[in-house]
């Protein structure tokens, strides 16, 4: 991983997520195209994988095919190796579920030495997500992903609500989010892509403040803050009392925030939130996102990116459409 | 071929073992002759009150006609759903996930330790070992229970051939007791020939196994059980706290673990 | 409806919900207790019907006998009579609905003639939930209100989201929250309840300016702001493009918060957000509510009050527990 | 007793009348007496993937047995959902819920007007006016559908001796072109004494029946649809626009309205 490797258009070429360059060509294609840029480069489809639902990728390959994916988006990483809370960290609820792992991860240490490496031999879009508990240890982590030609892209996990110390607070102002933006986007030569948090009262607010800071694009939701008790123990569900709600159940409250921040940014906007099906990921493209992650869906549905994938395909035809990226933003509002 | 799949299975077979337990055989699966014992599939509903898929520890197969039999108790909203399915209705397996147990030695003694719901993989365990060539007469199978309904499916492990031993809190059926009991006596009194423990059942009981195991230092494994969001390893909301430090994955770096392997 | 009637006391007499003056009776009851105390007043039990998920009661009394609630939130009223959004103005969502009814109601003059006396049969506490487009508005409906006895109560709903022109301002900031409640404790003697919005960054803070105003008692949630689309027409799934996301998807993020309020305030909190069953009741009761509103769920199922009455005390009695107070906050956090 | 309420009733009869079209019997219901054309029930799951109840028209009703009628079309979730329904299953009515049609006077001719899945409450109608006396001979009923396919459950109609005049799109089974073609004819040709039209379907074509009876002055009576949260009032989430302002819900002043009353 030497500095020489370090220059998008050849990542590009080795990953196949081809720097565009030349505008769309305009002559009608027989296979409706899927792929779609976000921050200068082409991912194959708009389907992601979102952080902490897909681990590192490897458990996922023994289902599908990763290559079937735009992007994957590794699980939080910060400076040091963490356990996370202990059990239970989990915690089902309706058409969704609580989480409050802890920010469980191997450190970015043996992620570059072990984890990254297992994706050298994909062709796809990573994304890897940070995490940090503190400003500094935040832009630590990324310039230490600098050197690092697989990571293509950094997801600044600023969300996260599970850990008191950290995460939240950035996202929660917006001159915080802008200044933290700033400082990675100092240490990190490829794009930064500020998660936000949807336990903010002013989400629009929040993205200009990303934007400001250089946000090459932006991706939401994450976890809404949620809780659960059990009647006869009335223990919490999780042993950090509180935790993160995903899954369906989330999926308004994410597409009306999608919305608005593609209402008020120019970067692109990667949605997140409950979309568990074809029809999900278009309505969050309906509403502005440029892709769409699967989270918690994929514990339901493994292989999920294969149907969406097909479905997809099926929608753009069905509809007269040649490419996926004419319906980005096309909601028709009243 | 992808080692795991997902797949809509039909439910072929129901039969009602009572006091709320029942086995459900679902087919045709693609992946039936590569499920080992010790294995499970995680069961998805197509219409459902339930948001997780529930796991279910594999109770058979059957390689020609690519089914999977699975046993299991109604304690909630999953397993109520699992019961209240009929023959002809479907459901998403994916599997066969997780660690299967690990065959002795031809030497050893495998001592089969099922505490209520853990009876299914043991079952699958011992009837492997038999198809491996294992003499039934040398696999000894512990089943406790808290009564006599408790031990259910009791024919089939009598045709087994295996040792039988019925444990009940409440001596209504086999010896008064833990199932541990016996278990500590066997070691003790050295009565098998290198005994290896496999064992399945309620956490507690699992931690006496373990501690047993760990006192006569005999070896052994532990099938155990976690809330699973994923089933695959990919959410890590199923650890347990490891002996050396750290932390695995029930789905992934088991179900079955050594005896003294977890902090239980 | 005159002055004079205008007393807690003759109106807890007149209703069945007595003020409590002697301390609670330590002697075992072989029935169990669902009564609580709000506010000075007893209320039968802590089921309370949700405002706008009622109407005025009628029709919600052709399935099951009102007075087997502890109280009912009537359908928000304002100054004039509105005829609301066009539909569609809901839209079903997994484990949950979206609502941009647009307050919708038959103003507070055709309420007070009409509606509020329909109520008076009812031994039920009678809590009136009013919401306006402006501070002013507020002030003068619940002037209006009070000399009329049967409102026994008054929820301010200062989080609807789902009108651009009011709402959500003053239930976004804790110093609006705690100006408008001061302004209504003026003009209407008996207690305030204000009915917080979800859609915040800190939801303690303004539950700490509502009693900072006076608040008598806190509410929340109100729905949070969501949004759906459909892929085919490009429309919004509500005529106001966004609205209230409500049911059992919501209950996590909704005791997550009763919990936060119910720790930093004093007086008591009403739970609300997708309460389904008495399971429910009482995990938002665990976390701190005085009393449950249902909501939604009784689009689902309209005789769960009484469903949920018999739960409650099924509970009690194998927890071994004489009044369902003693669950009050009793949550056992990590 | 109150007169609406919530139970759960078992499905007894499933015909399938093909092209999509299922009839389902549920019982025992112990308001089927009480119920009455035009009305409908709001239909509940137990292991759902919809989270709304959905409002199925009533088509029948037994007294005797307490059963009830439906008829639907799959077109979405929720019918899917009640077409897979198997004899024994259990689904939860609410009702029975909405304003009915209003009789006719003796002197006047009923025409009843079903477009499509509008068909099960003018069935029912028909059948509840004979049973009132009315000469089925009397009884117009035109029947219309995109093809003869969509002309369902034929036998009956005609067994129950009403003027059955269907149209089709196509003209594969009976007339060929809109429903509301030879509705304008007998209108405009005063083929019957004192028309009174009951029409149930398509929002268009409603729409075009109210401007027919509006343009030539005959009353009658339009059974509508809206998606309908909760079914009986309280959500104000079904409304429609009023002509005379205002709005009213489709479920409690409706679903029946008055030809021009509401804006279409
Ligand atoms: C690897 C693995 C293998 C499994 N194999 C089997 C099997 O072969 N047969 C089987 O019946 N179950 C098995 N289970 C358990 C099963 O997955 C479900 O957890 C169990 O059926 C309860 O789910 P539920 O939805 O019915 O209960 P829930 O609604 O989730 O829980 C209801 C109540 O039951 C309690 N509970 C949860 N699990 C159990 C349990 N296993 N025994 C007793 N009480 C419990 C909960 O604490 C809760 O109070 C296995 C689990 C795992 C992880
Ligand atoms: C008072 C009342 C009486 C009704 N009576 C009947 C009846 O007797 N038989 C019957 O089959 N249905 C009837 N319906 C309609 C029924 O309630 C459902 O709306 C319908 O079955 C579609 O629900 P779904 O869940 O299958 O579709 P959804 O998943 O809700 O919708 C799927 C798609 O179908 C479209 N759609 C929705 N409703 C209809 C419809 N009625 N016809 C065609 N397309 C539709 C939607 O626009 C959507 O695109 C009645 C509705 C009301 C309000
Ligand atoms: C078990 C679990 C772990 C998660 N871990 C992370 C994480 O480490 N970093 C992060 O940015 N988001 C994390 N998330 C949030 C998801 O990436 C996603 O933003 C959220 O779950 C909403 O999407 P969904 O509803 O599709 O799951 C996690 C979510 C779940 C369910
Ligand atoms: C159709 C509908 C209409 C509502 N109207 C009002 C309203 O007029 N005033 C108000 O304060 N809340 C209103 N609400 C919010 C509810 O009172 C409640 O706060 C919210 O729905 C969350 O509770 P639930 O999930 O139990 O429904 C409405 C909710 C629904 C679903
Ligand atoms: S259940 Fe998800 S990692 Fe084990
Ligand atoms: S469906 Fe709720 S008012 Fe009509």
């Amino acid at each position: 991983m030497s500095k020489a490797n370090n220059k998008p258009d050849m990542l590009a070429q080795k990953h196949m997520i081809t720097k565009s360059k030349k505008p769309k060509s305009k002559t009608p294609k027989t296979k409706p195209d899927l792929s779609v840029e976000i921050a200068g480069y082409r991912f194959k489809n708009p389907i992601w994988t979102a952080s902490g639902t897909c681990g590192y990728g490897e458990e996922l390959d023994t289902i599908f095919d990763l290559n079937r994916l735009g992007g994957i988006v590794t699980k939080s990483i910060t400076r040091q190796p963490r356990p996370g809370h202990p059990t239970p960290r989990c915690a089902e609820e309706s058409s969704g579920m609580l989480n409050a792992i802890g920010l469980a991860n191997v450190g970015v240490e043996k992620y570059v030495a072990e984890k990254l490496r297992f994706l050298d031999e994909y062709d796809i879009g990573v994304v890897v997500n940070v995490a940090g508990f503190g400003f500094d240890e935040y832009v630590e982590v990324c310039a230490m992903l600098a050197d690092c030609p697989r990571a293509d892209m950094i997801e600044l996990n600023i969300s996260c609500p599970n850990v008191s110390t950290g995460g939240i607070e950035f996202g929660a102002s917006a001159s915080d989010v802008e200044r933290i933006v700033k400082a990675v986007k100092k240490v990190f030569p490829r794009p930064i892509i500020p998660k936000l948090s949807p336990n903010v009262t002013n989400i629009a607010g929040i993205a200009k403040g990303a934007e400001a800071g250089g946000a090459d694009a932006i991706s939401l939701i994450n976890t809404l803050i949620g809780m659960s008790v059990d009647i006869y123990t009335r223990r919490p569900g999780l042993t950090n009392n509180r935790g993160g709600l995903s899954g369906p159940a989330i999926k308004p409250i994410a597409l009306s925030m999608v919305n608005r921040v593609y209402d008020v940014v120019d970067v692109p906007v990667i949605g997140i939130g409950g979309a568990s099906s074809a029809e999900d990921v278009i309505q969050f493209m309906l509403c502005g996102a440029s892709a769409v992650q699967l989270g918690t869906a994929l514990f339901i549905q493994p292989d999920l990116p294969i149907t969406v994938e097909r479905d997809l395909k099926k929608y753009l035809t069905s509809q007269g459409l040649t490419s996926i990226t004419e319906i980005i933003g096309k909601i028709e509002k009243y | 071929m992808k080692p795991i799949i997902s797949a809509d299975v039909d439910l072929l077979k129901r039969r009602d073992l009572k006091n709320g337990y029942f086995s459900l055989t679902f087919g045709p699966f693609a992946r039936a002759k590569q499920c080992r014992p010790g294995q499970f599939v995680h069961i998805g509903f197509k219409q459902s009150s339930v948001f997780y898929r529930r796991a279910f520890s594999i109770a058979n197969t059957n390689a020609d006609d690519k089914s999977l039999e699975i046993i299991l108790k109604v304690v909630g909203r999953g397993s109520k759903q699992m019961a209240d399915l009929r023959i002809g209705d479907s459901v998403n397996f994916l599997g066969p996930l997780g660690k299967p147990f690990t065959l002795p030695n031809k030497k050893q003694t495998p001592i089969l330790v099922a505490g209520g719901v853990g009876y299914p993989p043991l079952f699958y365990w011992a009837n492997h070992l038999i198809a491996r060539g294992w003499d039934p007469k040398r696999i000894v199978f512990l089943y406790g229970g808290q009564s006599s309904p408790d031990i259910v499916d009791r024919a089939r492990i009598k045709r087994m051939g295996v040792k039988f031993i019925p444990v009940t809190d409440d001596g209504s059926f086999g010896e008064r007791g833990r199932v541990t009991s016996p278990l500590v006596r066997a070691l003790a009194e050295n009565t098998y020939e290198s005994p290896m423990i496999y064992s399945c059942g309620p956490e507690a009981m699992l931690k006496a196994v373990d501690q047993i195991g760990t006192e006569f230092e005999t070896p052994g494994e532990l099938a155990m059980e976690a809330p699973m969001p994923c089933g695959f390893g990919i959410c890590l909301g199923c650890i347990v706290p490891l002996r050396a430090g750290g932390t695995a994955r029930v789905c992934q770096e088991g179900p079955t673990f050594s005896i003294g392997t977890v902090k239980l």
